[in-house]
Parts: structure tokens; C-alpha cells; sequence
């Protein structure tokens, strides 16, 4: 018992590090871009506690195929911040080569899958990689993340069904932060999200997204039984997006803001409330983490915006594994 | 007159058409409240209201398809996909129910809908916000590809589009929306579908091009002193061939450029129609200047559009001949 | 009351009739088939007693976004015959000119909305066109159809959340014949089809498909809440594909009949059973109508197999509203 | 040696592939019990069971999205979409991702998978059962386009694609699947992908085709006395430019045949090479011989496809010139 508490101590003060981090990383990516600094960005604040605590309820060699607005989760995981920034940067150091937009990761080391920008257009590949476990016997399950307004894709609908008539060991955690661009989640479906897992004959859950510890909760049932060979779960992670969709949306535009930093809804608040609480950290910790967090960050900023952009030429590669006859044409004509 | 960019442009034609026609009615994700993602369709859910500017849940082909039974019941449906790049989710429903309705019913059924959507690159987008897909759709019989190049078309094509009786893909070059700005009449006018536009006269060669091409192909020929005739297609499907036959039996001698990539892009129809009729006007290879087989980059996307000096690379080619 | 009584009456005998003839016309078509003079073919065998009851409740002036296997319900709309066989032989009198594989009928004065192959794509039209009903003010609802297998699709899950979030008046007829080619619905999905409905906050009801009398209650009640804008609703109406997907199929290689003609599950024993429960048909009335269909069907399908086929110049019109040049050429060079 | 038709030599390549290879497995819409609706897959369930060949629902964009899953962690899928008419509605999944993964992910994830399909005409299966949509994959960097003409061919490309590191889009003539018998070998073999094939010799011109149209190409030369070379391309996407390049510099009039569409099919490529890189060679215009810019009708699928006459039109009129 005293291990499983300490343990939990060391697993939840490392939680809250990583929102901190997340946190930190956030505002600095969209101060920069406002500077001119990063091109584009999918702020993830308000949605920390809830990554989080699905990070921490997996283990390494789980595999998962994520979204675009997962950076707390990849920080939980352990990606280093250097691979985030590279990516938002396009730098020669960035692992997809600056090809992606930023905020479209994919990082194989960390078993996190290359972001695609349609929506839910990664689910389905999260149920075939899922089946290709089981097939292989690997004691692996899969993790795919998306927004609620994704629930509404043809991709969602398939892999739902896909996934509880396969009943393959994947875990679908909706990141529910209530608005899908301009659209809230009222607009979006009648139903509660949780509710649609019934339809496949999943099952399906609801959770305080906010709540680091109960996310953490829920999301290690579901990994329990998808490992144990019981299926697959539909988790809906209540939170909401207290930044604009992306640095290019104005949300003032369509709603009023409704959590705002350091309110007491913000799931940064809310674990500190809960880790202060369980006499985990107190206010010294707090400031002098913040502190340090915001001088790593800004150094790493500094040092990734440093590297320069890729060759060109490496704009061209990895259509194939070998390069076409064409496209070595074409590419001797631009270069 | 009054000075426009395109997307004022169009903004203008959707609210002067929607205001004389009541059967015309949108449909696209974020259009209303947020007027859209590039502020397309701003102000016009206050001025027309929730029941003809409907803010859709996350699904392309639904709301493509919404779009479809609407036309079929009489209305005349104007859909926005946010980014053309996310129509393949809806590829089904456009060519095989908006494209083969007419057909398949013998004639009885019509679906007279606008398919809206931003498409290229130049706005730092990456893989997924860059696309120029217009093959995918020229290739498909039954649908009319249009795209503009300047505000004035861009009003204009849409005027006539909404008074067009079959399915038209309305492809907006974004990267233009904001950069070009023109005088622009206020009052209603149409842009014939299916006429291409001579934007340039020249002697020395042809250069046929559309769409976002169409300012860097201007800027490079009149910044190199280039005597060419520069066609700017305007409607891809159905092409209008005389004006292409015209400036290659002028000139002889031809340059294709477009964003897309190379294979199977839209140019390699122009060339083919050239080759299979009028080969003997040529005094030159067909050139094709383009984006290359691959998907587009992000952090270099300058190296995947053409530009000035791709263009005259092939304009230096055909010159020297002869 | 006796007049509801007398109605009753009319409207029973008048569906048990369009039962017998579209079961008639069904094995006409079929043996026809086998024996090289149709082409291809859908039957329908099994499902008269949903469709039928379902076309009793609509007005004709509602609008049916039907699929390949609906020609009961064309029949109980009072499509002629004439029409149905035309469009299998694709002949010159066939409304859709030949164009159409058989089975994929189109007749706007019927208001049945020309069917296309890819399953459940009509559904997404239904909706648009309720939609456009509302928009209009028209006092018109629309029933889709389509077959259990196609509830995993795509368009199946759009149309459903686009149907109930917009709460357009539609009505979603799934004709739950138990298989999808070889695929029992068991594989398709792990819970009943009715209950996927919930999943977007839309009524889903279960009907015995094989009850001609249930499913006309059913279907009406759920017209009479769409007409008074009170929603979509998804029916679930249980049969059994009796014959085999398509002429072109051998079920023998996945299932075996578990029911055939005359049995007690066999719909019209079932209409038979009770009409004559219920005094409105007896031995003689079955016999003599059954009789007289078959004379009717026989004679229709050798007028309708005499008439020949269709200019094959008419075989490129309506691609669109006028020719395009391309095609103008590729046919000068075709014909 | 073996006679077989086309259906016997893909379903023995692809049993002997999955005996060889554990990590090759199969998805679609009644593969397994029925072995498939065109009985391609027969027998291949009870041979290496349900774990392996998987029956699934039915949503084809599903289990190609399972396919790519599959792919990325270690396995070969192989996915069956019951007619290509209907892989539109996965076109997101084709062109986004399964395309795409390799580039975007900077070369960290790759796809090696199989997606097979038949198409084009002659079954009397109307507009959605007989398209003939290549197009739309050869216009996609990132996929491998391949389509067998005869039975030989078929097992030794789809042996071949068993062993490719990048996805392939495998495109089956469903006309061919029974009309040819041949002797095709019992052993593995592999017919290389990318290259194509002189299935006829002949100095006076050059007919340039593949799939479903070869046997037509054939007999109406042989009927006729044509003496043409007759190249069948075998791989449409990359395309064997060398082997086209050799037959225009040999004989110096081309035809291209094909059964899709005229506007964009894959003759407007073939066309547009040539015209770039060969235009000197040519001693007339490039022909092409194509299904019409329309849907597919169902009762006059003999005008549709090209057939002799249309294919004799072109050969006279090339012969005609000098
Ligand atoms: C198929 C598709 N359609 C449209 C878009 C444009 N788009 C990007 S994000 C977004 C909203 C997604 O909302 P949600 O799924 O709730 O995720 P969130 O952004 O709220 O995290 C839209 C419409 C897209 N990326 N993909
Ligand atoms: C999108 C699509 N995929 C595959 C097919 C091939 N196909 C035709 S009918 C069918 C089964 C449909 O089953 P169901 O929806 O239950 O209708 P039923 O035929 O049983 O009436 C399939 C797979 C198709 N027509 N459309
Ligand atoms: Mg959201
Ligand atoms: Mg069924």
C-alpha cells in the first residue's frame, strides 16, 4: 500500500510536470506565432489533465494514433520538447523533414503515429493496427485521440463498428472541449458523446476531462480490459478549449470564453487544488517548477528556431522508396 | 465600381444572388457564426438567417449530399468545403450521385448545386491545406470545374454558376483571395462558363495556365519582357478548345502551367488535345510547367509552385527553336 | 368507425394483392433471368410485407429515397408494371433509357428517386430533401430505405446525425432481410439496428418486418410525427431475404434457407393467415387473384420483352443539360 | 505449367504469397465464406482461416483505413473492394493517408499493402459496375498503379506487389477474369512492376494500351493485318517511359487505347510525354481511342467500349498520312 502511494506521488507530481510543460510550451508557441516567429499552431490549453492522464495510464510500447492538438500527451510520454519545437518549426531537425504544418506530429520512437489533418482519418488505421496486435500476439493496445466534432466523420462510424465487431484491444479517447471550430457540441450531435458507444455494443464512458487523476482512472480500465482481451472503449474526456481553434481562428467571433487561465475550471487549477490537497506538492513547488519550466522553454525555443530549414532536395523524398523517373525530373527542374 | 479582393467578390455575389432567388440556399461547416474560415461567407447569416445559411456538423459527404436532395426538391444548394483537401471524404457522393443523377434518371432528376471550395498552396498549409485536386474532378463527366484567377471573374463565374442547371465545382485559388484587388462592378453581371480568357497578347509563344498561376505567370512574362499570349482557362471541364487551337495555331508553340502535379494534371488534356489536333502548327515540344509528383511540403512550399524561374526556364526553351 | 373498418379493409386487400403481384413478378423476373432473357436482377422475395405496409402509409405526394430491392414498394405506390419491367429490360420505353443495370429504378411521377448502386448513398439526399420540404413549406415527408448491411456505411451515420440534428422530416425504413450478400447481420454489427437510432438522439423502433398490418401501424405513427415536425425515425423491420442477393449470387455458399416459400414465415402466409383471420379474404379470393396476377405478369413481361432497345444515340444524352463538345466528337466517332 | 484464367492465377498468387508470408492477410466484403462475388478469393478461408481472410461489414473506407493500421505495424494487408465503382467512398483514406503516410512521416512509417479491385466494363453492370476510374489513382504520388491484361501477368504482378515496400493500387479487368486461358507456371515468379510489355511487333505504328483493352487491340490488328507494334503498359503509375519513348522513335504514329474516359484518362498522359519529350519523332497527330466523356450505360455497353471499328478508324487514319 505505501508503494502504490508513493508510486502514485511520483506518478502524479510527473503529471502535473508535464502540464506545467505543456502549459508553458503552449503560451510560447502562440506568443511566437503572434510574433511571426512559428507559422501556425493548434493551441491544446484546457485539454492538458485530461492527455495527461491517458499518457500516464499507457505504457511505452502501446502504440497511439493521435490528433492534432496532443502535444500534452506526446510531453507525457516523454517526447522531448526539442522534437515538438523542430516539427512546429519545419527545421532541418524535424523528424517529418518540414513537411508538415505544425502541430502535425509523428514521432516512431514514442510509438506516436504521423498526424493526418483530415479529421478521424486515424481512427481507422488505429483499429487495423489494433487487429495486427492480436494477429501477432504483442501485448500492445492502441490509443486513438480526436475531438467531438470528429464523431460526426464516416471514419469515427467505421472504426466504431470495426473496432466492437473485431473486438480489437484499442481505446478511443474523445477529447471533448466542446467545439469543433465554431461549432459547439450541441450543435454538432443531439446526444452526449459517451452514449454513441452503445450503437456499436462498446462500451462507453464519461469522465471529467479536468481531473488528471480521474482520467487517469478511467483510461487504465479500458487499457486493463482492452489488454485483457475485453474490447474496446469509447471514453469522453469533458473539457473545453480555452484557446482559439488554431493561431488563424478569432473565437470571439462565435462564443464568449467561458474558462479562462487560472479560473477555477482550468485543469491546471483544478490539479494543483487536487495534488495540494492530497499534500503532493504546495505553493513552493508550484512557483519554482513554473519558473523553471518557462527558462527550459525558452531556451529550447531559442536553440530549435536557430536550426536552419531542410534541403530543399529533402522537400522531394519519400514518395516512394525510390524516387519515380518523373518526380527526379520535376525535381531537376526546380532545384 | 468599387475596389475588391475575391473574397469580397464572391461574398458579394452569394448575397446578390441568394437575394433575388430564394431557392439558393448554403451549406458548410462554419460558414454561419463564423462567416466562414476565410471570411468568405461574413455577414451573410444575419442578412439571410439560420434557415438558408446552415452551419453543419463534420461531414463533408453529408452535407455534399444534403446539398444534392435539396437540388433534387427544387432548391439551388451552394455547399463550402472548408478546404478542398477534405472533399475526398465526400468523393462517392460527388462522382457518383452529383455527377450521374442527371444521367442515370434519363434525364429526369437535376441537380443544379455549387460545390465551393479554397484550394493551392502559398499559405503555408502543408500537406493537407495546399491541394490542387482539380483532376480528380475534370476527369469526371457530368460536373463542371470552374475557377477564377481575379475578383472580377471570380463574381461572375459565381453569377453564372447559380443560374447554371447542372453540378459545378466552384474552386477558389486562396492563395489569391486577398492579394489582388480590382475594380469590381456592384451591380449583377455574369462571366460566361465554358470561355477561356486571352489576359495577354503575344506573338512569340503560348502560355496556358489558370487559376492561381495566372498573376506569376503575368508577373514573369512582364517582368522578362516576354512576348506571349497568355491564356487564362477559367472553366477546366469543359474546356474551351477554340480558344486553345486559336493561340496555338498563332504562336506554335506552347507552355502548360498549373500547380497541380504533373501526372495526369489538368495539362496533360491540354497537350493531348493538342497533339491530336493541331500537331502541325507546332514548332516546339509541349511544355508543362508544374507542381511535381508528390505531395506538397510545408516549409518549402515556394520550390513546389512554379514560379518565375521554372516559367522561363521553358519560355527560354522555346525561344531559342527556331 | 365502420367506415375506419371499411378503409381498413380496402387498404389490407389492396396490399395483400400488391404482395401477390410483386411476389409473381419477383419469380417471373427470376426464372426469366436463369433462362438468359433479363439481364440481372435484385429479388425481393421476403420483403413484400414491409414494403408494401410501409407504402401504405405514405401520401403520394411524399417522396421515396429507395434502394435496389424495393419494387413491392413500388408497386404498392401503384407504379405499373409496364415501368418496372421496361427499366429491367432497359429498353426504349424504360424511363432511365437503358442506362440502368436492372433493379435501379427511377420514376419522378411516382416521386422514387432514381437508385443508385453504392449502398445507403441515397440516404444523405433524403435528408437534404427533407430539409428543402421544411424550407418550402410542403406538407411532404420522405421515407429512405435501404438494407441493414448498409447501416455500416458512412453515408448511414451522416444521414442519421444530419436527419436528427436538423430534425428534417424523414423517415430512415431499414429492411432488415438478415444479410448483406454473405455477411449475416450478426457480423455486421453486435446489437439490433433499431437501437444504433439512440446514438443520435433519434426515435429507433423494431417492427416484424413480415406483419404487413404492424408494420403499416408503425411506419404510419412515425409519418404522422414527421409530418407534424416532430422528427426522424429509424425503423428496424425484420425479415428474411428469401432468394439470393442477385441473380448473380449462390447463397448456398453461406447459408442455408431457413425460409421458404409457403412457410409460415413467408410474408404473404403470414397476410394470408391474417386477412383470413380477420374475414377479408378467403381460399377462393387467394387462388382467383393469384391466378389472375399471373396472367397479368406473364402477358406485361412479353409485351415489355418485345420492345426494343433504345437508340443507342440516346445512350450519351443527359450527361448534362446540353452536350458537351467532347462528348459530341467521342459519340460522332461512336455511332 | 498450368492453363489457367485470370481468376485461378490471382487466387493461386495470392495462396502461394499467404503460405510463404504469415504477415500477408486479407480484408473485404465477402472474401471469405463466399470467396468473394467474382470467387477470386475460393478457398482461401478454409486454407489459412478467419484470422487471415476477414469478411467484413460493409464500409469500404473502413477496411482500407484497417488495411493501412495493418501495414504500419508490421503486417502486408491485401484488401478486396467488391467493384472499384465503389472505392470512392474511401478516397479520403487512398489519397490522404495510404498515399501520404511515407512523405509525411519524414520516411518513419511506410504502407506496404495491396489494394485489389476489379474494373471497367463488359459484365453488363451500368454505371456502377463497370467504371473505369484509373485515373484517379495514376494522378496520386505515392500510389503504384498496376493492371494485369492476361493471366500471366496478373500472378506475376500481384507476386511482385507482395513484395513492394509502398501501396499498390492492384486493378483487375474484371471482362479478362474468365475470356483468356494460359499457361501460366505453377512455381513463384514475379513480372516486374514499372515495366511494360511489346505484346505485338509491327513497323507502321504504335498502339500504346493495357488492362481490359489488350485482347480487343490484339485481335483487331491480327483480324485486320495491322502491322503495329502494340505496348501494354502494364504499370500505369510510374509509367515505363523508356519502353513508350522506343516505340514513338520507331514508328512515329501513335494510338492510345483505353476504356475510361477520354478527358483526363491515362491517354492524356501518354499523349502529353510524348508530346514533351518525343515531338520530333511523330509524323502525325497522337490518337486516342476512349470510353466517351459520359457515364457507363448499361444496355449499349458495346458503344462504350471501344471495339474494332473505332480502334480501325484510327489505325486507317494514321496509315493514311505519308
Ligand atoms: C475531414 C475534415 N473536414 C474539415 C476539417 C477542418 N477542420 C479542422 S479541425 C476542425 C474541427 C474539429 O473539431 P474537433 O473534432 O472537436 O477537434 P478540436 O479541434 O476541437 O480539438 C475542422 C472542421 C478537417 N480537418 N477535416
Ligand atoms: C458502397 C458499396 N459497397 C459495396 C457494394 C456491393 N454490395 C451490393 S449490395 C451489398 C450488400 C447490401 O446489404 P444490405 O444493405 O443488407 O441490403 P440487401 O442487399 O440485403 O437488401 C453489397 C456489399 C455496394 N453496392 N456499395
Ligand atoms: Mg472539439
Ligand atoms: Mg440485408
Amino acid at each position: 500500500m505505501a508503494d502504490t502511494k508513493t508510486d502514485n506521488k511520483t506518478k502524479f507530481i510527473k503529471g502535473y510536470t508535464a502540464m506545467v510543460l505543456s502549459r508553458t510550451l503552449d503560451k510560447k508557441i502562440v506568443n511566437a506565432q503572434r510574433q511571426g516567429r512559428v507559422g501556425f499552431y493548434t493551441p491544446t490549453m484546457g485539454q492538458e489533465a485530461l492527455q495527461i492522464g491517458a499518457g500516464m495510464a499507457l505504457e511505452d510500447r502501446d502504440l497511439i494514433y493521435g490528433y492534432y492538438r496532443d502535444v500534452p500527451l506526446m510531453i507525457s510520454r516523454g517526447v522531448p520538447i526539442e522534437t515538438i519545437l523542430n516539427q512546429i518549426f519545419g527545421n532541418s531537425a524535424d523528424i517529418s523533414k518540414g513537411r508538415q504544418m505544425p502541430s502535425h506530429f509523428g514521432v516512431k520512437k514514442f510509438n506516436f503515429m504521423s498526424v493526418p489533418s483530415p479529421v478521424a482519418s486515424n481512427m481507422p488505421l488505429a483499429v487495423g493496427a489494433a487487429y495486427s496486435i492480436r494477429y501477432k500476439k504483442e501485448n500492445k493496445i492502441v490509443l486513438s485521440t480526436f475531438g467531438e466534432g470528429s464523431t460526426s466523420t464516416p471514419d469515427f462510424h467505421a472504426s466504431m463498428n470495426l473496432a466492437a465487431v473485431f473486438n480489437v484491444p484499442v481505446v478511443f479517447l474523445c477529447e471533448n472541449n466542446g467545439w469543433a471550430i465554431s461549432m459547439p457540441v450541441e450543435k454538432q450531435t443531439k446526444v452526449e458523446i459517451w452514449t454513441k458507444a452503445a450503437a456499436y455494443g462498446m462500451r462507453g464512458i464519461k469522465v471529467d476531462g479536468n481531473n488528471m487523476l480521474e482520467t487517469y482512472e478511467v483510461v487504465s480500465d479500458a487499457i486493463k480490459r482492452a489488454r485483457a482481451g475485453e474490447g474496446p472503449t469509447l471514453i469522453d474526456a469533458i473539457s473545453y478549449r480555452m484557446g482559439p481553434h488554431s493561431t488563424s481562428d478569432d473565437p470571439s467571433k462565435y462564443r464568449s470564453q467561458e474558462v479562462t487561465e487560472g479560473s477555477e475550471n482550468d485543469p491546471i487549477t483544478v490539479t494543483e487544488k487536487l495534488l495540494k490537497g492530497m499534500n503532493y506538492i504546495d505553493d513552493k513547488f508550484i512557483e519554482s517548477i513554473k519558473a523553471k519550466t518557462q527558462k527550459i522553454v525558452d531556451d529550447k525555443f531559442d536553440e530549435c528556431e536557430k536550426i536552419p530549414p531542410p534541403d530543399p532536395a529533402t522537400a522531394f523524398q519519400d514518395v516512394y522508396k525510390n524516387m519515380t523517373w518523373m518526380l527526379s525530373e520535376e525535381v531537376g527542374g526546380i532545384l | 465600381m468599387t475596389t475588391m479582393n475575391m473574397v469580397q467578390a464572391i461574398n458579394q455575389a452569394l448575397s446578390q444572388g441568394m437575394a433575388k432567388d430564394t431557392s439558393i440556399i448554403m451549406l458548410g461547416e462554419d460558414i454561419g457564426t463564423d462567416g466562414g474560415v476565410f471570411r468568405v461567407t461574413d455577414g451573410l447569416l444575419s442578412k439571410f438567417g439560420p434557415e438558408r445559411v446552415i452551419d453543419t456538423p463534420l461531414v463533408e459527404l453529408g452535407i455534399i449530399g444534403m446539398g444534392i436532395g435539396m437540388a433534387l426538391n427544387g432548391l439551388r444548394p451552394i455547399v463550402e468545403i472548408q478546404f478542398q483537401d477534405f472533399i475526398y471524404t465526400a468523393m462517392d457522393q460527388i462522382i457518383n450521385q452529383m455527377a450521374k443523377i442527371r444521367y442515370r434518371s434519363g434525364g429526369e432528376y437535376t441537380v443544379p448545386m455549387i460545390l465551393r471550395t479554397p484550394y493551392g498552396g502559398g499559405i503555408k498549409g502543408g500537406l493537407y491545406h495546399s491541394q490542387s485536386g482539380e483532376s480528380y474532378f475534370v476527369h469526371t463527366a457530368g460536373l463542371t470545374v470552374v475557377t477564377p484567377s481575379n475578383p472580377y471573374d471570380a463574381k461572375g463565374l459565381l453569377m453564372g454558376a447559380m443560374k447554371t442547371d447542372d453540378p459545378i465545382i466552384f474552386l477558389e485559388p486562396k492563395r489569391l483571395y486577398r492579394t489582388i484587388k480590382q475594380e469590381v462592378p456592384e451591380e449583377e453581371y455574369t462571366v460566361p462558363i465554358g470561355k477561356a480568357n486571352l489576359v495577354h497578347e503575344g506573338d512569340d509563344l503560348s502560355i496556358i495556365t489558370y487559376g492561381s498561376m495566372v498573376p506569376t505567370v503575368l508577373d514573369a512574362i512582364s517582368k522578362n519582357k516576354v512576348n506571349a499570349d497568355v491564356l487564362d482557362l477559367r472553366t477546366l471541364l469543359p474546356m474551351d478548345r477554340d480558344a486553345i487551337f486559336k493561340t496555338v495555331e498563332k504562336t506554335g508553340k506552347v507552355i502548360i502551367v498549373h500547380e497541380a502535379p504533373r501526372t495526369l494534371g489538368v495539362g496533360a488534356e491540354i497537350s493531348a488535345l493538342i497533339a491530336e489536333n493541331r500537331i502541325d502548327y507546332l514548332q516546339g515540344p509541349i511544355l508543362r510547367v508544374t507542381g511535381p509528383d508528390s505531395p506538397f511540403p510545408y516549409r518549402m512550399e515556394d520550390y513546389y509552385i512554379p514560379g518565375e524561374k521554372r516559367i522561363m526556364d521553358a519560355v527560354s526553351k522555346l525561344i531559342k527553336l527556331r
